[in-house]
């Protein structure tokens, strides 16, 4: 069983990397055996998770989770030509929540502690003893403000990017590519791991080629 | 009335849960959405794996291009959904964790999925090599400084990025390339991401108020 | 043999950026599959035939080193292993290599986990390098593993002040009370180091607010690669040294090796591991300046 | 429920000889935690005066609680310094004691009990006052902006080029006879990027109607496809071809989400669509959604709310739209007056994220390097009016 499953996994490993030279027969085979396992594997993850898990295991008595059961009935009146209307309450209800709950946080988490972290001190009257790590927090504060204020300008809409306003949005898109140059940079090297393992696993666990 | 009761229930939805923010005893409203959320999601996928099964059981039936793929699909889907439905092989009884070690459901998932889970997440080292070949190109100002940036930060976690500003006193050690790739994550990406952040707080407020009250309606379908 | 396959690999990957270089200058087109194939085997030789580079000690790491280097003998070490097995390729290295580093140094090591899944790697260290590197070590006078207490934060709240109230007995049973190593510790406050490895919740940062900052003893830490930014922040005041990901163990391993005869005979999972990732972006950073070269040139041509 | 001045004697242990004994803790107050549902009590008190920072004989405070007049429990170990706790599971309709014990190695000193308190509920939770105000004035600023371009007044938009592409890439599709591809991110309908890229489908849909272009969607999770398949059918009969919608358009693969790159990226290999579009919530999979697209030779259009993400998309599309741009795209393609009305709105809410910025960093400045009391309570209260717990 323990062999199966190692050729079963390198079986399926080559088919997936055989479309980067190009799609054919084995990749498709591949895809087709993970699109159909991983539908069953979340459906019946969900299944115990969010139907049996929270109607049966003794917590089907609040009044609330049958609210959300009939919403999710509504759903299924898709099915039904004539009252396939009905499927769009429980859709209004879900996009009426996404909304009303992002909106607070985005505000909370996203504009409030965001704005409230960016007021810094941009000079000291400190430097001295340790002037090296203060010179650093202070020129570092500095790019911070300068970055962050004229990375909203770049965002503003409603005006038209050009003179001083242009200036400012242009050194924003600057601040917004070095964001971007940096976040890749970051995630290169876990990026390489994951196929370090997974060459890992094919020339030392199936082929046994590492000593 | 069709098109009014769904965005009356968006309206007054949206605004409870805006309102219960500042109303303490509304305080759990919160949790019971998400899981009425959880719950109504279990319920479409209903809609969604009879979905995958019909258009399967067409391409077989029409022989459609690559129909024979549609049966290992098919039986994937059933198989999964059996083993994990009625906890076959799982140790124990029906009262086990459906993903029990030991369980056909676990084996599956192991042997199966975890691999092809695996390889195509590993892809992405392959696209890398060829986007950093083909699209990291210094074309403008804002790309050249893009790739700077992402090139100091590469170089800084590489035996050479230390190696070439090694001279460098360490009273000046900023300028030390991996210094200077943490000072770059610290401050200017930092920078960056705090106006992009800012910047999409302000765009779902936006677009949450034009869903609450209305006027974005495409999701609720046509008159009919 | 493994020689000959590092300058076989070696001579493919170089010479194969060559020839890319040599198409780009020439304005000729270059497959998407050519480069896959580079990539597989920039990272599948150093896999197959281990390269090491040589690593040089960040000063955040070497800050951590020196002082354990220069403790003095006999100093009190405490060693969290806070992490699960998604993180061990990270961090197992620097534990392993911390641990190392402590015992040959002469401190005494008490070791123990927050995270329930800390248990089996705390014992895979002291399997795989405190035993067989130290046959004379004796457990409870050089050496102790008190093992898990599930408490989270709330345990870091007790140690701090009283050791024993948590953990009254060792892994094994014996009262701590009889361990020789806790004759002089009640608290944390009584260790002279304190290393926190992890990277998620309880973790380095906890270890720092709740125990580090008001007990006033140094922390170090190890921490997955995405982790180490946000900890750069407290680097030097709260934390005297951070280890980030496989190349944060790598250059402690190295360092350890330059001055430890020992440790240079022993595995070395971090830099083997940074092997394939150092290769892999090199490559990548090739595949950036020859994409540019060819870029240029291609304008050039165009201008002409 | 009369309380004794001293703690029961099982929690304190008194002094052997040589014993360490510490200060209790003064002034205990417990109070009802404000603006809650009855659900928590703030404790504070002042530390022992051993609480010292160089050879403190204080180890720390352990916090107990007596419940209607019942057992002491302990509820909490602090380190030392500490100076307030938060007891967060009492209930409404019973009455909490509290006391705190100083610690030393050699044992507890209690403080005196509190009085009894009762935990409440409140119906307005006013420490969230500014968010409350800072939420109106930008809600007001959109709904005023809303009004404004409703009654008539014409505002100016600038123009996003990743929204100008999408005419053009939608009609390059029909020219060359092959579909257009529409991702809407792996996220549920929980996520708003997801109802960010519905919205937008929403408008791109009616080109795709108007030039006849085929669409088809791929989505990994069954709330999508039903909100999708409403979207499209929408669209079609509004461009007055409802007969050219079916339901095929929209297709449901799998909720894992490298099952659901494989399939996606089997498509593309597979049906070679001329334009593709990726917006919403992206994970580890752009990359490869975008590089896939590429090597088929389509016009990507791509745009998230995942700053990690962006790179790739800026490395391997023709347009990315960034952040903010995402969730503004739907109104900017409707170029309806309310609509257009809405982002001005929000420019608002920067403009004032801009000022409390600049008048901080300001302020903070001042008060830092040349001490002026004025600009140290100005930042102060700034910081308060925009902390949010």
């Amino acid at each position: 069983m323990e062999h199966f499953a190692l050729w079963l996994g390198a079986f399926l490993t080559l088919g997936i990397l055989s479309f980067l030279y190009k799609d054919n027969a084995w990749y498709k085979l591949s895809e087709a055996v993970f699109v159909g396992i991983s539908a069953g594997f979340w459906f019946a993850t969900l299944f115990w998770d969010n139907l049996v898990g929270k109607f049966w295991d003794g917590k089907g008595e609040e009044p609330m989770l049958w609210v959300g059961a009939a919403l999710g009935l509504l759903m299924l009146f898709r099915l039904l030509p004539k009252v396939g209307w009905l499927s769009r309450w429980p859709l209004a209800f879900i996009v009426g929540a996404t909304s009303g709950l992002w909106l607070m946080n985005y505000l909370a988490s996203n504009i409030m502690s965001q704005v409230q972290a960016t007021i810094l001190p941009v000079f000291s009257s400190g430097f001295g003893a340790g002037f090296d790590a203060d010179l650093a927090t202070i020129v570092g504060n500095l790019v911070i403000f300068v970055g962050t204020f004229t990375g909203l300008v770049y965002f503003f809409f409603s005006k038209e990017h050009k003179g001083v306003f242009g200036g400012a949005a242009r050194v924003g898109i600057f601040f917004i590519m070095i964001t971007f140059g940096a976040s890749f940079g970051y995630t290169v090297m876990s990026r390489m791991s994951l196929l370090i393992g997974r060459i890992d696993f094919l020339l030392g666990d199936w082929l046994g080629m590492i000593g | 009335m069709r098109r009014q009761i769904p965005l009356l229930i968006t309206f007054v939805v949206g605004t409870l849960l805006i309102v219960s923010v500042f109303i303490p005893p509304f305080g759990e409203l919160e949790t019971t959405f998400n899981i009425w959320f959880d719950i109504i999601a279990v319920f479409a996928f209903f809609l969604g794996g009879g979905n995958l099964l019909r258009v399967h059981i067409d391409k077989l039936r029409k022989k459609k291009r690559d129909w024979p793929f549609s049966i290992v699909t098919i039986a994937g889907f059933v198989v999964m959904l059996a083993a994990g439905l009625f906890k076959i092989n799982n140790p124990g009884d029906i009262a086990s964790a459906v993903d029990a070690p030991g369980s056909l459901f676990s084996d599956i998932f192991n042997s199966v999925q975890y691999p092809l889970s695996a390889t195509m997440y590993s892809l992405l080292a392959f696209f890398v090599a060829s986007a950093s070949y083909r699209a990291f190109r210094a074309k403008n100002r804002e790309a050249t400084l893009l790739l700077i940036a992402a090139f100091i930060i590469l170089l800084g976690r590489t035996p050479f990025g230390v190696l070439v500003t090694s001279w460098v006193p360490d009273s000046t050690s900023l300028l030390q390339i991996p210094n200077m790739a943490i000072w770059i994550m610290n401050a200017p990406n930092l920078a960056g991401q705090r106006a992009i952040i800012i910047g999409i707080g302000l765009g779902v407020i936006s677009m949450s108020l034009r869903l609450i009250l209305g006027l974005e309606r495409s999701y609720l379908g046509g008159e009919k | 043999m493994p020689n000959l396959g590092v300058i076989i690999s070696l001579l493919i990957i170089f010479g194969g950026l060559a020839w890319l270089l040599f198409r780009s200058l020439t304005g000729r087109e270059v497959k998407r599959r050519v480069i896959f194939v580079f990539i597989f085997v920039a990272v599948a030789a150093p896999i197959l035939f281990p390269i090491t580079f040589e690593e040089h000690a960040t000063p955040v790491v070497r800050d951590l080193f020196d002082r354990i280097e220069t403790l003095p003998r006999g100093s009190r070490v405490l060693i969290s292993f806070d992490y699960d097995p998604a993180m061990a390729p990270e961090v197992q290295p620097m534990a392993n290599a911390i641990s190392f580093h402590c015992l040959t140094r002469g401190h005494k090591v008490v070791c123990m986990c927050l995270w329930a899944t800390g248990q089996t790697l705390l014992s895979n260290t002291i399997n795989d390098v405190i035993l067989p590197e130290f046959p004379n070590i004796i457990d409870g006078v050089d050496y102790v593993n008190i093992g898990y207490k599930a408490g989270n934060e709330g345990v870091l709240n007790v140690i701090v002040s009283d050791f024993k109230k948590m953990f009254p007995t060792d892994v094994n049973g014996v009262p701590l009370d009889s361990v020789p190593i806790f004759d002089e510790i009640n608290s944390c406050a009584d260790f002279d180091l304190i290393v926190a490895l992890g990277g998620g919740r309880p973790g380095p940062k906890e270890w720092v607010l709740f125990v580090g900052d008001p007990a006033d003893v140094p922390v170090g830490v190890g921490v997955a690669a995405v982790v180490a930014p946000q900890l750069y922040p407290y680097y030097p005041r709260q934390i005297i040294g951070i280890l980030g990901g496989i190349k944060g163990a790598a250059e402690y391993e190295s360092e350890l090796a330059h001055r430890h005869e020992q440790f240079a005979d022993m595995d070395k999972p971090g830099l083997n591991m940074m092997g394939p990732q150092t290769l892999a972006h090199i490559t990548i950073m090739a595949f950036i300046v020859i994409g540019n070269i060819a870029f240029f040139t291609g304008r050039r041509r165009k201008d002409r | 429920m009369g309380q004794p001045d001293t703690a029961p004697l099982d929690t304190a242990v008194f002094a052997d000889s040589g014993a360490v004994t510490v200060a209790p803790v003064e002034s205990l107050l417990a109070e009802d935690h404000k603006y809650d549902n009855g659900r928590a009590v703030d404790l504070s008190w002042v530390p022992s005066i051993d609480d010292q920072l160089v050879d403190s004989k204080a180890l720390g405070y352990r916090v107990y609680r007596i419940v209607d007049g019942g057992e002491a429990d302990s509820l909490a170990d602090l380190p030392p310094f500490a100076a307030a706790f938060t007891d967060g599971s009492v209930e409404r309709g019973h009455s909490y004691v509290y006391f705190v014990s100083a610690l030393s190695p050699s044992g507890e000193f209690p403080s005196v009990h509190t009085a009894p308190v009762k935990p409440e509920r409140e119906w307005i939770n006013l420490s969230r006052g500014w968010l409350f105000l800072i939420m109106l004035f930008i809600s007001a600023a959109v709904i005023f902006f809303v009004e404004t371009a409703r009654r008539g007044k014409k505002l100016f938009v600038r123009k996003i080029a990743g929204l100008e592409a999408i005419d053009d890439a939608v009609g390059r599709a029909t020219e060359m006879g092959r579909p257009v591809l529409f991702i809407p991110g792996i996220s549920d309908m929980d996520d708003v990027e997801t109802l960010a890229a519905l919205t937008i489908l929403g408008r791109v849909s009616r080109t795709i109607a108007d030039y006849d272009s085929k669409i088809f969607m791929p989505v990994s999770r069954s709330l999508v496809m039903t909100a999708a398949r409403e979207t499209l059918k929408a669209s079609y009969q509004s461009a007055g071809r409802p007969d050219a919608y079916s339901d095929d358009m929209v297709n449901y693969v799998t909720d894992e989400q490298f099952g659901y790159v494989a399939a996606v990226d089997g498509l593309m290999a597979r049906e070679k669509p001329a334009t593709v579009f990726l917006l919403g919530a992206f994970f580890a999979e752009s990359l490869i959604l975008a590089e896939t697209g590429n090597s088929v030779g389509a016009i990507q259009i791509a745009g998230t709310a995942r700053p990690a993400q962006l790179p790739f998309f800026i490395a391997a599309c023709d347009f990315t739209l960034i952040g903010e741009e995402l969730f503004a795209a739907s109104a900017y393609l409707s170029g309806e007056p309310r609509m257009l009305g809405s982002l001005k709105g929000q420019d608002v809410g920067k403009a004032l994220a801009m000022i409390v910025i600049l008048v901080g960093v300001v302020a903070m400045t001042m008060s830092e390097a040349w001490d002026v009391g004025v600009m140290e309570n100005l930042r102060a209260w700034l910081v308060r009016v925009f902390s949010t717990s």
